[in-house]
């Protein structure tokens, strides 16, 4: 299967099947509570130059806790799937944690505009880039998932999306068509953020999963940051519901807004005057180093952040925002 | 006659190229904005596709973003960005709209870089899933206000495909069969691709808008339909629905 | 991409993805009433000659009720997927309804033992085979949902179900590892088995999902059998459990315990004193031949062969023996 | 000393092979059993998923096939057969249980036909999973009774690889690294493979066998390790918990 054409981007993780089985094959499948605090385990599952994932949705059931932790605790170096990066990258951003991206969409927040600092960032020729697309990162994701080094695509071809990407194009053995191979994606580590999960991990949520079923299987390591945690018997009830087995976790966190300032779908929906001042703040550096240092680094937990910037009534407003649990009412 | 600003006749024209029974994948923003006055005005059976999962939804109000819980919000399936994009690669896509930093004669777009990609002067989000929805859809609709800026005889970047070098050399490239941009809705006219060239035509004149001013606001040469025509401004109908259902805080439309 | 080598057996249908595209681009988007009873559905859907599948997972949530009807009104010549087909190909079997196969799991009811007039006719000369494995069938099917020709798995090499199959085996443009390449498989027409869909084909399901999902998507038909009608406004509520968005789905027929004999989890359970008389008529033709004419050529609806077994009392002992609906209890 | 027959000699010696906080991909009938048994002695541990979709069930009672409801009742997750391979082909499922109507000295299993494929004599179930179990799966175990007619020279049809043609042919093929057969358990012996070769061994003998009746029953000359153990026989404790717990209406092991 000799590639017709290459992309020249650089490939930032390794596609080999076997050796992501032999990792794989070491994970415990004990039942064992897996609860514990994000300080900790952030400490101990994120590590310096390894690759980082985010699951959700930019600033949609992201674990922006998560996402603060990673930040506050200083990761540098890392590699970073850039897969709908809005306001998860621009805090991984403000932290310089990343020294290496594949990106599909980055540095905007959708509607709400550009970030300057994860923009800034990006035109600093600190980070190595490769490109590619929404759908291609989720496929690499799904590729890794299914344990092979790569899956075809229809998308890509003719473009310099292409030529920055490290994917390859490979004719059809069937059809002779032109089809792009997309190399497995393993992230070392992946963070998703759900309504609820057990304390060994047995994960779910409700709405949209995005890429966050095939991120979870083809991570090395998973974090499950929660909003809250329900007992084992609720899962066994209804196993349907179950998004995330536990033998896949290495552990739960129980962070109640998890996803604030973004949007947990059914919860919470966005605070967008945080956002806002987020992105403005970042136009003069000085004053987002103190936005950062209030924010961030000020703050051991989420909870602190989040009194900072309205508390209770704050969550109280943002729920009465959510049209999934308000729309009947309006 | 009514007033009306520019934004508000592009969102309309884009609203009536979507017929009823067809799916459209959209993003935030006009593109959305068309699609739920398209709803709204007599296509009730446009199924409207979000790539983060959201299928069918009935839209409250504008997203701000395509993963945001407005996107599922009684919505037929709440799925995930592989379900959405497979319904594209399989051909249950009709439209898509989609924009750019900057778009060339054959309708491929840029919205990744200005400069060289290695040392970029301006970096832009990237293709997100653009490249994917112009690889996939059948139909690529692009919205956007047209100058020199914009509309470029040389991308920096070609993100996002339209008919590349023009001619075959789409379906030459290996995406799927029959698939490529189909109207370019800008503020001064509509253009759509001469089929054999696939270059980009002028087929119809917003109103106060001459040849003139249109090719003077292109970057490179616009070919011209034999026929032009005029395009019909925004009816009463489309302007209160879009004013007063779709975007009431005039988010998109403007003050 | 030239195959290293390639199986031998036939390939019945067409992996290409852009002829498969012209189909679906046909079908309709728009929300129309599509509920029809399950003998109109058959005949508008279900062709001479078409090739066919079957979903559920052989005697589990399997759409009995319309295999009934298929060999009812005597379909033949059809291809078939022999993707653990157990009960439902046992009675197609008995219509000889299909003349090709690609087969994965076939004549065997598990557990049950062995069908044989199944096997009689897979031994009479009448059917083309080519193997495959359940996976493989599965992938072929996420392959032509994926609107691609082909998906890489590794497993089929060496063996002699590789050299029966219309497989190749290619190498991977990144590790250079063989792989072997299924080819995508887009059925003309599937029916589907659920728990509840609503009037334009929404449909939900609870339990495993075998291959379902890929199959509702891989077909260029789709026929919903459901246990019961549910209002859209109930879909719409909880878009996170649709399974089949309505624009897949062609036809939807209501019909209650529609998977008896088999199990339909959280409803009933299979009852197997039926299907060992089944397994115990098969011996002996003529008895065979007679048993068809009263329990499917001489039902005109799947309520009169249920009746004929029992009726309502016989399914509330299945479902009395349903233990996701009675275990607390036990 | 207590009374047993060969089946619950077998499956008491197959669950004793599973280690607790591995897993096992399963079928029906006695290598449930076998893993149901290891569950409840020594093995709490131990996750058990099925091929059609149950992933870790608290299996009420024996299932009757391995998509009914049995296989997903309090599971940790009821999903689709791709889950669950997938979870094989990334290599978090360490054991299979398999079986067959013939076997070779390379553990190669037939499951297709007996004669030839374009017109069998008998025709078979064919792989059903056993192929993508075998290929995926980490150690692949076979439960079986022993007798000429099975254990074969020459396979009528290779549904499922073991050890293909021995040496370094497995995983010459392209299956994953590392996998492959591991031990097959019969009513007389348990045998492995001899580490080059990759031909079948005898390592254990059951109670009342010996060296000669295990050869006199097999179509081709076994390797016999350097020290041949006695198989330890069923314990009381597995044997009340598999008649009593696993197996109460004896479906497997019989009366």
């Amino acid at each position: 299967m000799e590639p017709l054409v290459q992309g020249k981007g650089p490939l930032f993780t390794d596609p080999d099947p076997d050796r992501a089985r032999r990792i794989f094959r070491k994970k415990d499948r004990t039942q064992t509570n897996k609860v514990m605090n994000l300080k900790k385990a952030i400490e101990s599952y994120v590590h310096d130059g390894e690759y980082l994932a985010i699951g959700g949705f930019g600033a949609n059931r992201t674990p922006v806790a998560a996402c603060h932790e990673i930040v506050r605790q200083g990761r540098k170096k890392m590699g970073f799937v850039g897969h709908t990066a809005t306001h998860d990258m621009q805090i991984l951003s403000a932290g310089e944690v990343y020294d290496r991206i594949d990106v599909a969409y980055i540095i905007g927040l959708e509607a709400r505009g550009l970030s300057t600092c994860s923009r800034k960032y990006m035109e600093s020729g600190k980070v190595k880039v490769t490109e590619w697309t929404n759908y291609s990162l989720t496929m690499r994701l799904k590729a890794a998932a299914m344990g092979v080094p790569f899956l075809p695509t229809r998308n890509l071809m003719g473009t310099d999306t292409f030529a920055h990407s490290a994917a390859k194009i490979v004719q059809c053995p069937y059809t002779e068509k032109k089809l792009v191979a997309l190399p497995a994606l393993y992230p070392d580590i992946a963070v998703i953020h759900v309504h609820e999960a057990d304390i060994y991990g047995n994960a779910r949520f409700k709405g949209i999963s995005v890429s966050d079923i095939d991120l979870a299987n083809a991570s090395k390591r998973l974090i499950i940051t929660t909003e809250r945690l329900i007992h084992t018997d609720e899962i066994k009830r209804d196993p349907t519901s179950t998004r995330i087995p536990y033998f896949l976790v290495d552990a739960v966190c129980e962070v109640p807004y998890g996803a604030y300032p973004g949007t947990m779908p059914y919860e919470y929906f966005s605070d967008e005057d945080h956002l806002k001042e987020w992105l403005r703040k970042e136009k003069d550096p000085d004053a987002f180093k103190f936005f950062l240092k209030e924010n961030i680094y000020d703050c051991s937990t989420h909870e602190e952040y989040i009194k900072k910037n309205g508390g209770t009534q704050k969550i109280l407003d943002l729920r009465a925002k959510e049209l999934l649990l308000f729309s009947e009412v309006r | 006659m009514t007033e009306y600003n520019s934004m508000e006749l592009m969102i309309s024209v884009a609203a009536r190229e979507l017929k009823n029974g067809s799916a459209v994948g959209v993003g935030t923003g006009a593109p959305c904005a068309a699609a739920m006055l398209a709803q709204k005005v007599g296509a009730p059976n446009l199924v409207i596709v979000f790539e983060a999962g959201g299928v069918s939804p009935e839209l409250p109000e504008m997203p701000i973003s395509v993963g945001d819980s407005r996107t599922f919000h009684k919505a037929a399936l709440a799925g995930s960005m592989g379900d959405i994009m497979e319904y594209c690669a399989r051909g249950f896509v009709d439209y898509t709209f989609l924009g750019g930093a900057q778009i060339d004669m054959y309708g491929n777009l840029n919205s990744t870089v200005i400069g060289d990609h290695a040392a970029p002067k301006v970096r832009f989000p990237g293709s997100g899933g653009a490249n994917d929805f112009a690889s996939f859809c059948w139909k690529t609709l692009v919205m956007t206000p047209q100058n020199t800026r914009r509309f470029v005889e040389k991308l920096d970047f070609l993100t996002t495909p339209g008919w590349l070098q023009g001619g075959d050399s789409r379906e030459k490239s290996g995406l799927p069969e029959g698939t490529g941009p189909h109207k370019i809705i800008t503020d001064m006219a509509v253009m759509d691709f001469e089929p054999e060239s696939k270059r980009m035509r002028i087929i119809s004149l917003h109103p106060g808008h001459s040849l003139k001013d249109v090719q003077e606001n292109c970057g490179f040469e616009l070919l011209k339909a034999d026929s032009i025509e005029d395009t019909l401004p925004p009816t009463k109908e489309e302007l209160s629905v879009l004013r007063e259902e779709v975007d009431p805080y005039r988010y998109v439309i403007g003050r």
